[in-house]
């Protein structure tokens, strides 16, 4: 029974890291790819790090939690990438599907050239 | 079961990996390859977790612990690089 | 800047829980020197927070971190659901979302939790803070997007954080 | 050399030669953040063979305990982690004279010549 | 053990005499003169023994693998020597206190006389060859010094350079004949070389031997044609003069020919090299005395010739022709030793030494007149005085020598001439210098020196007298246990008396007295011949050709290799380095495979490498463009930490972790200051190069990690896993062995770290570089600096930051963690505070001043391991107990831990120090444009 919990939670975490890392790879431009990896943050590795919680409290060696705080590193800091990256990217005013907010941009910055490399 | 659950997981995993690198070379623009490189690591770390468990030893979560701080760290560096260009100011 | 005693009632017994969660263990010897470390590293840490940070309303926090969870439980799975289904399904946006948060701690919070919640990235925040730019992966109607991100999630954090 | 194509060795010695190659490629480069690179590429693979002197041990980490099964060799390992902080050190020197070159002769070129392409020691007196 | 202290007193007073000299600069004089006074009472206790005929052996183990032990020995003929050297010592430091003038250096002279004198005892009292071999170069430093002391002088500076090298190389080539010796006989102590002579010269490699002892005799004593650098060592100060080639480091060289005469002498290699090269030196150097102008450069040519003399009689070989040398030995040092001060005083008076234009003296100095006149005689051998007594004795041996020899009249012959030259260059002397009318032109006009500058000179004459005319009662005894440390044996019967009857010998001496006197009145027309002969006589040419060679063949290697181009010298050295690889790889023929089994590869790992394959093939394909380059790297780093993780290396890995971010913010940081990208400038030739280059040194390596990698080996490992815990007290055996075990090497890498983020701080500190205004496409840089979130979230992560960097570095003893770790995290958290909210931000929260920190550690480190030198444990073994509290459980305090403490403080202040000094070099290149930085 336990085992197969852990084995649910074991393969539903690698999918969901898989899907993120699929949508980075995926999808059309920047700020859209933006959305996989937080997600795969979130849940994937959120559903890993509980099953190994629950395989090494379950082998006799007392609760083991400490993997509890990967996570909670994750929650703090994904967030802040994410964001980070996204007000990179429209001060590189890298290519958008959806029309960027005007403001969002740096007046001074030239509009000809293309982000990036 | 759980080795054939473990093992599966591997491969997606490495999947993810793969998949992240590919975005890491391809591009096109800065931000994605940080991304993608923010993204391996966390990838890293659901290999660890998964080779912790596969090994049963849990000498592996400290690894994922510091990936989980560095890759921090290092993306905000190199954003605040595209941002700023001075990172330490 | 002064040294109290006991220079920080919350982030001391936080941090000697997440001490006692690194070394998996409870015996008296690692409590003892979890609340020591406790103790010392806001001492130290202190003058590097903005402002000391007060809880009020700690159920209102307990309601507000159930729903994130749901809503990335359940998001994550719409996510996962457009990635599959690939490029032509996005219909990615940008949507100002005002801010009633004022304090760092409390835009900083909203904007996290709107990155955790699946299909919506907090991109930009204005300069004079007064409009988070959050960056849709699906949107069909911004107005209902924001008008659930302030229900969800910024009145619970202003209740907590900033009550005025 | 890959007559095992499947043995964790040649996987090994494959890594650290592509590491050195490209090391090599890049510390041949005419300016000075590429040759830096490549150094750091270098300590890499140079670390990688300190530190697989040791042999391949798999899930047998130099931890003393009961259910160990067997230990891999510490003796390399200890040796390896102080080369990787001091490589750390070496780079940023590396970098600082980079920089200081940068200050003095205004360019990042070592290969001896500037962009006129004349002479170093002639850019030597005009700065010295 | 006073032996020891004969030697080791000048040494310390060397250091005592230059320190004294702050107070006064005669004081160190005084302190000279006392220094020598208790050598020469420390040497007393022995004094009788030779006497007695035993030998003093005094020994203390050194290195005793090497057969290399601290041991003196003391018998005749040390004896003689240290007491020349410490007695002529005496008088020449009497003598420079009034020579030397105001502005000299008197401490530095002293300094250097004792350093020489005590160099010179080692040699004379050493009993192993090797410590006499050490001595030995002493003496040549040390003269090197002495002759340079005046060394705004460019004659000094060349003089005393010749001197080093000349008898430099002369030491070396002896090394190489003791090391030969002592192989020939399995020991390098003296007394058990001097028992086997036989042994010796009937061994294979004598010749070479020979050759190469006799090398470094004859270049020390001015043997031709290594006698070149002689005169020119007559730029040192007169008194130095006087001390050197009178008593001491010229008569080195043929101490050490009587040393080893026993084992060496007797064959006809030994006759012919030692013969030749004492006669052509007594001949040349006694013809060239002649026509020198300078008075010591008449002075320094008898010297030569004199010495030259010596060692024909060493080269003679009989017994008596080595009594007889011993004899010129003492000799020659008292009367040449009163001439060179006499010299020195008509130098002081007149300010000139060229004897065209002192003439006269006489009426000014007759008191120094006549004690010159003295030396003179006896130097020229005329009866009365010590040297008509030696040389005497010399031209009877040369004699005896030949007398069954064909040719047999050409080496008495030879000997004749050059008594002739000695008598005309002594006459020239007198005559020319205190009578030949008046002086031209002097700089000062000369008078009596003042008192005790004569006492020294008045000693010697009177030594000469005494010797010359009551030789039986003055000498013999020490003559006598000379020669027999000499031969090791009783000498045989030999009479000093002045009149043996009409016999070769004082017909010889007859002749040359009165075939000086004709030379001398002739010499006129020999002056100009003399010229001529010098150049050709002379190997200062080839000397000089030699160093000009040498120098040109050192900037051409310099040109070749260093050509300002950094890839350049890579690529000499990669290829020379695969070149030596291969090489040495394939003479060694062993198969590149072998034959331990193999791990089987699973496909992850498959996956890994062939990811960090790419990764690495990448970053070069976009170095040029940096950032991005950058970027893949960190990957590079990641996957790395990945092969630790998997082959059970977690502290590998997480050290890797830490490291790499550092890096990139490092790399960021200077980036900053960089172009953004690298212009293609190399050539495609030029790629294919560098590529063919790369991927050579690529299989290379490949081939070197699997050759290894395939062997089974022997490791030490066993031996830390056994004593990991009950030793070190510690489970994370990595740990273990960083802090305890080799604790010396981490201390040592600490260091290296700190003088690394020193070195950096002090070439950051005036380090100016304008910073782009804007990025690499014109774009201005963000408005935000510290954008809101990132700022506040940063700020709430610090203390979790900093609690799992205690959690590491507190279990970094058990399990893998520990100090470098640990530091590495918590630098990296507060450089997150730098990134996140800036540098003035920080700076009121926490110190800007690194250096304590990295002090701090480091002291600990140190004091740990004194610590633990306290309790009488060697440097750095961990001390550790568990004590156990009530309630509260067990707790392990390990000193590890605190000398962990050391590493963590280094590393976090190194670390600190390096990132944010460079951030901090734009705020000094950009003033103005923020708030002004606190640093």
């Amino acid at each position: 029974m336990l085992e197969m919990l852990l084995s649910v939670l074991i393969v539903v975490g690698a999918l969901f890291t898989f899907i993120g890392s699929l949508g980075l790879a995926r999808l059309g431009d920047f700020y859209t790819r933006l959305h996989g990896p937080t997600k795969a943050t979130t849940l994937g590795v959120g559903a890993l790090l509980i099953a190994s919680v629950l395989y090494f409290s379950t082998r006799g060696e007392g609760l083991s939690l400490h993997e509890i705080l990967v996570t909670l590193f994750l929650f703090i800091t994904a967030p802040v990438s994410a964001h980070l990256l996204a007000k990179a990217a429209l001060h590189l005013r890298v290519r958008s599907i959806a029309p960027p907010p005007p403001e969002a941009e740096d007046p001074l910055a030239d509009t000809r050239v293309r982000a990036g490399d | 079961m759980l080795s054939i659950a473990v093992s599966i997981a591997f491969a997606l995993v490495s999947g993810a990996l793969l998949l992240s690198l590919f975005r890491l070379l391809r591009g096109p623009d800065k931000p994605d390859r940080i991304l993608a490189l923010d993204t391996l690591y966390i990838n890293t770390i659901a290999l660890l977790v998964l080779l912790g468990i596969h090994l049963s030893s849990s000498l592996y979560f400290e690894a994922a612990l510091l990936i989980a701080m560095m890759g921090f760290v290092g993306t905000v560096a190199l954003c605040k690089y595209l941002l700023r260009g001075d990172i330490i100011e | 800047m002064k040294l109290r005693l006991l220079p920080h009632p919350i982030l001391t017994p936080v941090l000697t829980l997440i001490w006692l969660l690194l070394v998996n263990s409870l015996s008296p010897g690692q409590i003892l020197l979890g609340l020591i470390l406790g103790w010392a590293i806001p001492v130290f840490t202190l003058r590097f927070w903005p402002e000391r940070v007060r809880i009020h309303k700690p159920l209102t926090l307990m309601r507000f971190l159930a729903v994130v969870m749901y809503d990335i439980l359940i998001a994550n799975l719409a996510v996962a659901a457009l990635i599959l289904g690939g490029p032509k399904h996005v219909k990615p946006a940008f949507v100002r979302v005002p801010l009633a948060l004022r304090t760092d701690l409390g835009i900083s919070l909203l904007a996290n939790t709107i990155s955790l919640t699946p299909g919506t990235v907090s991109a930009w925040l204005s300069p004079d803070r007064s409009f988070l730019v959050v960056h849709g992966l699906k949107v069909n109607d911004p107005d209902s997007l924001i008008a659930e991100i302030k229900r969800r999630y910024e009145t619970p954090i202003k209740e907590v954080f900033e009550p005025c | 050399m890959l007559e095992e194509p499947s043995s964790m060795e040649a996987l090994i010695a494959v890594i650290i030669g592509v590491l050195t190659a490209c090391g090599v490629y890049l510390a041949l480069r005419a300016r000075t953040f590429p040759v830096v690179i490549g150094l750091t590429l270098l300590s890499y693979a140079v670390n990688l063979f300190l530190f697989v002197t040791g042999r391949l041990t798999v899930g047998q980490p130099a931890v003393i305990s009961d259910q160990a099964v067997g230990y891999t060799d510490p003796l390399p390992q200890a040796l390896v982690l102080t080369a990787i902080v001091i490589s750390f050190g070496m780079t940023a020197f590396i970098i600082m004279l980079a920089l200081k070159a940068r200050a003095e002769l205004g360019t990042d070129q070592v290969d001896g010549r500037l962009d006129g392409g004349d002479a170093p020691n002639e850019r030597g007196r005009e700065h010295g | 053990m006073n032996l020891f202290f004969v030697v080791l007193i000048p040494f310390l007073g060397a250091g005592l005499a230059a320190w004294v000299s702050r107070f006064g600069r005669l004081q160190s004089a005084w302190m000279a003169g006392g220094v020598t006074l208790v050598a020469l009472i420390a040497l007393t206790p022995s004094l009788p023994a030779p006497f007695l005929g035993e030998t003093l052996v005094q020994r203390i183990p050194w290195i005793p693998a090497l057969g290399l032990d601290l041991v003196l020995r003391l018998d005749g003929l040390g004896l003689l020597f240290a007491l020349m050297v410490l007695g002529m010592g005496l008088l020449v430091i009497l003598y420079a206190r009034y020579y030397l003038a105001e502005r000299d250096c008197m401490g530095r002279f002293y300094g250097y006389l004792l350093l020489f004198m005590g160099s010179m005892l080692g040699i004379v009292l050493s009993e192993n060859l090797i410590l006499l071999l050490m001595f030995w170069e002493l003496t040549s430093l040390s003269s090197f010094l002495l002759i340079s002391y005046w060394q705004h002088r460019e004659d000094a500076r060349t003089g005393a350079r010749m001197a080093l090298a000349v008898t430099g190389l002369g030491g070396l080539a002896m090394l190489g004949g003791f090391v030969l010796l002592g192989e020939m006989v399995g020991s390098y102590d003296l007394s058990v070389v001097l028992a086997n002579g036989e042994l010796i010269r009937s061994d294979p490699l004598y010749t070479p031997m020979l050759v190469l002892i006799l090398l470094g005799a004859f270049t020390k004593s001015a043997q031709f044609p290594f006698h070149f650098w002689l005169p020119h060592a007559m730029a040192a100060p007169t008194p130095v003069s006087a001390y050197l080639h009178s008593a001491t480091l010229v008569k080195a060289g043929v101490f050490l020919l009587a040393r080893l005469f026993p084992v060496l002498s007797g064959t006809s290699q030994w006759s012919i090299l030692v013969i030749g090269a004492g006669l052509a030196t007594l001949l040349i150097g006694a013809y060239f005395a002649l026509f020198k102008h300078d008075i010591k450069g008449l002075l320094a040519y008898s010297t030569i010739s004199h010495l030259g003399l010596i060692t024909l009689l060493f080269g003679i070989g009989t017994p008596l022709a080595a009594v007889a040398g011993v004899f010129h030995i003492i000799n020659h040092a008292t009367f040449k030793a009163s001439l060179f001060m006499a010299a020195g005083i008509i130098d002081h008076e007149c300010g000139t030494r060229d004897m065209r234009r002192i003439n006269g003296l006489w009426r000014y100095m007759p008191y120094t007149g006549t004690l010159a006149m003295v030396a003179a005689a006896a130097m020229a051998g005329v009866p009365l005085f010590n040297g008509f007594l030696s040389k005497e004795m010399f031209f009877g041996e040369t004699v005896t020598f030949s007398a069954n020899h064909t040719w047999d009249w050409l080496l008495p012959a030879a000997v004749v001439v050059a008594g002739i030259f000695a008598v005309a260059y002594s006459l020239r002397f007198i005559h020319d210098v205190f009578f030949n009318g008046d002086p031209i032109d002097l700089p000062k006009t000369p008078h009596e020196p003042p008192r005790w500058m004569k006492v020294p000179v008045e000693i010697l004459v009177a030594i000469c007298l005494l010797v010359g005319i009551l030789p039986a009662f003055t000498v013999a005894p020490l003559l006598y246990v000379a020669a027999t440390g000499v031969l090791q044996t009783a000498p045989p019967d030999y009479d000093l008396a002045i009149w043996h009857g009409v016999n070769a010998a004082l017909i010889m001496s007859v002749i040359a007295l009165i075939g000086g006197i004709l030379i001398y009145a002739g010499r006129r027309p020999l002056f100009n011949l003399a010229t001529k002969l010098e150049g050709l006589l002379d190997a200062r040419a080839v000397f000089d050709g030699l160093l000009k060679g040498l120098l040109a063949l050192a900037g051409a290697v310099t040109r070749i290799l260093d050509t300002g181009s950094l890839q350049r010298m890579l690529l000499v050295f990669i290829l020379s380095a695969l070149t030596l690889g291969t090489v040495g790889f394939l003479g060694g023929g062993a198969p590149l495979t072998g034959d331990r089994d193999l791990l089987p590869a699973d496909a992850v790992s498959l996956l890994v490498t062939i990811a960090l394959i790419i990764v690495a093939l990448w970053t070069v394909v976009l170095h040029r463009r940096r950032l991005t380059a950058l970027i893949v790297m960190g990957a590079l780093g990641l996957l790395v930490s990945l092969i630790f993780v998997k082959f059970s290396a977690p502290d590998l890995a997480l050290t890797q972790l830490s490291v790499e971010v550092v890096t990139i913010v490092l790399l960021l940081l200077a980036l900053y200051f960089l172009p953004q990208y690298s212009p293609a400038e190399s050539s495609w030739p030029r790629r294919v190069r560098d590529i063919g280059v790369a991927c050579l040194a690529g299989g290379g390596a490949a081939a070197l990690t699997w050759s290894v990698l395939t062997r089974p080996y022997e490791s030490i490992a066993d031996y830390f896993l056994e004593n990991s815990v009950p030793g070190g007290g510690g489970a994370n055996v990595v740990n273990v062995i960083l802090v305890d075990f080799r604790g010396f090497d981490t201390l040592g890498e600490i260091s290296v770290l700190a003088l690394a983020g020193l070195g950096i701080y002090a070439m950051l500190k005036d380090l100016r570089l304008p910073g782009p205004t804007c990025d690499a496409r014109g774009r201005p840089w963000n408005w935000d600096m510290h954008p809101v979130i990132m700022a506040a979230l940063t700020r709430l992560l610090l203390p979790l930051a900093l609690l799992v960097s205690a959690f590491i570095f507190l279990r970094g003893h058990n399990l893998p963690g520990g100090g470098f770790i640990a530091g590495l995290i918590t630098a990296i958290a507060l450089i997150m505070q730098y990134l996140a909210n800036g540098v003035e931000w920080t700076h009121v929260r926490m110190t800007s001043n690194l250096h304590p920190v990295i002090g701090a550690g480091l002291l600990i480190g140190l004091l740990t391991g004194l610590a633990s030198l306290v309790f009488g444990y060697p440097f750095l073994t961990s001390a550790f107990t568990h004590v156990h509290w009530p309630v509260i459980g067990d707790f392990e305090l390990a000193s590890a831990i605190a000398f962990d403490l050391g590493v963590y403080l280094v590393v976090v202040g190194a670390t600190l120090l390096i990132l944010v000094h460079l951030g901090l070099m734009h705020h000094a290149s950009h003033p103005g444009e923020q708030e002004p930085n606190h640093a």
